[in-house]
């Protein structure tokens, strides 16, 4: 019998924000998103958890983030806010259910390949 | 009726901060406790003033709140002497089809029970209403 | 807005298997095990596409292995034999239902965490 | 009825890889094709001979396959000079409760359509039987 071995790593980055996601925080996010996206980096999760404000324009990263990923063949998944007011901008525009969207960040890591 | 209250901000982002704290001197509240409206009218009327921002481009580069309060209901005044607004031109998200972009106008009306916009001379004034209880 | 950032990593250890699985071969396969198992790596994909023999010595190689990486937290999952010989071990003994079994390797890395 | 043929192998893992090629020189052939019940066959034998191996360990160190063939059956006696087996205390696994070992007889009863155990004096003899058709 031919034995063969090898290693098959799977790497996802990990983004814990807290505060408020606004505008004036995107540009941030989205550059850090721009760096793991060059880096070939497309498995991402973001933990809102400890966010208490989240905005149109902090959404909107969210989504350019995640659609980049996806277009590469990744992911950028979500964990939850926990606070009704920073989840409130997914709820009206129905992102909620656009994202892969965790109560954890252990269920938002499991299923990656 | 109350007597009106007023917050002039510099139009940017960082100013926009202040709409929140701002929100609750203005907002009655219960033992202390935050009025539960705060957050739906915090993020209202921060998108109404990111749009100011990003698209009306005021000439003073200021924006200008003024709140009327009543029993049941919080009346939020935004004024700029930035350009006029195309408000019929407004396109709706398609919800089968994410985008980026374009979500602040749908969120605004969602959390409002009632929103106007006049053009006054070079002045854009939105006027916006929200239930308080 | 503060922001954390890390890297989770998911190793996942591949064995491709080539000709006869049987009790003269089965030590080797479990010694690798143990060597993994050992090291902590207890993520283990065995590719038997390419057997053309299972023996049930064979099968309780994997069966421990399995048992010991799922012990620890981890699983070993099989991608299935592509012969009707090399899989019959399997339909016999209803291990064909205990392991996770795939179809292909792809298939068989999906879903770690 | 075919003359029956032969194989004697030392008892070892090694040499248990001789019972295939050996079974497709036993078995009917169609047109070249190995016999479709070849498969079945060699991991039937090939367990038998494990449990000898295993269980049994022979004094002189071999295994003794016989074939006898004819139109429908193959009849396959393995004997070795090993251990008495005591057939009725071997446990049947619990298929609730997956174990690592044990599954070698459970094999070769679901593949042989049947299966014998005599002691001749130091011999154990085991005729397993399979139809080729
Ligand atoms: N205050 C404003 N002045 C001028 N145009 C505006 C204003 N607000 C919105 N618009 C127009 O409406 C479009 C949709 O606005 P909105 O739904 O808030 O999404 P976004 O600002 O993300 O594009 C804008 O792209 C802009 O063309
Ligand atoms: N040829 C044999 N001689 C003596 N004992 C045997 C023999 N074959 C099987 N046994 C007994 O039956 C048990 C079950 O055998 P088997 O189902 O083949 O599984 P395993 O060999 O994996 O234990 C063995 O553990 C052994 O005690």
């Amino acid at each position: 019998m031919d034995i063969l071995t090898g290693t098959h790593e799977i790497q996802v980055e990990v983004i814990t924000l807290k505060g408020r996601l606004d505008a004036l925080e995107a540009r941030g996010l989205r550059d850090l998103f721009d760096a793991h996206l060059a880096g070939g980096r497309n498995r991402i999760v973001v933990d809102l958890q400890a966010l208490d404000f989240v905005d149109s324009a902090g959404l909107a990263a969210l989504v350019k983030g995640m659609k980049e990923c996806r277009a590469s063949g990744g992911d950028l998944r979500l964990v939850a806010p926990t606070t009704k007011d920073a989840m409130r901008v997914f709820e009206l525009t129905r992102f909620d259910r656009v994202f892969n969207m965790a109560a954890d960040p252990e269920t938002a890591l499991a299923g990656w390949s | 009726m109350n007597p009106p209250t007023t917050l002039t901000l510099d139009a940017d982002f960082l100013s926009l901060r202040q709409i929140g704290p701002w929100l609750h001197t203005v907002l009655p509240s219960e033992d202390g406790e935050p009025n539960p409206a705060h957050g739906s009218i915090e993020l209202a009327i921060h998108e109404l003033a990111t749009n100011s921002i990003d698209h009306a481009n005021p000439d003073d580069g200021k924006l200008h709140l003024t709140a009327h309060i009543n029993d049941s209901e919080l009346q939020i005044e935004l004024r700029d002497r930035g350009d006029f607004c195309e408000v019929e031109a407004i396109p709706v998200p398609d919800p089968e089809n994410p985008q980026v972009r374009g979500y602040g106008m749908m969120i605004i009306e969602q959390l409002a029970s009632s929103l106007t916009y006049e053009r006054i001379d070079d002045l854009n004034v939105w006027t916006a209403t929200f239930p308080t209880t």
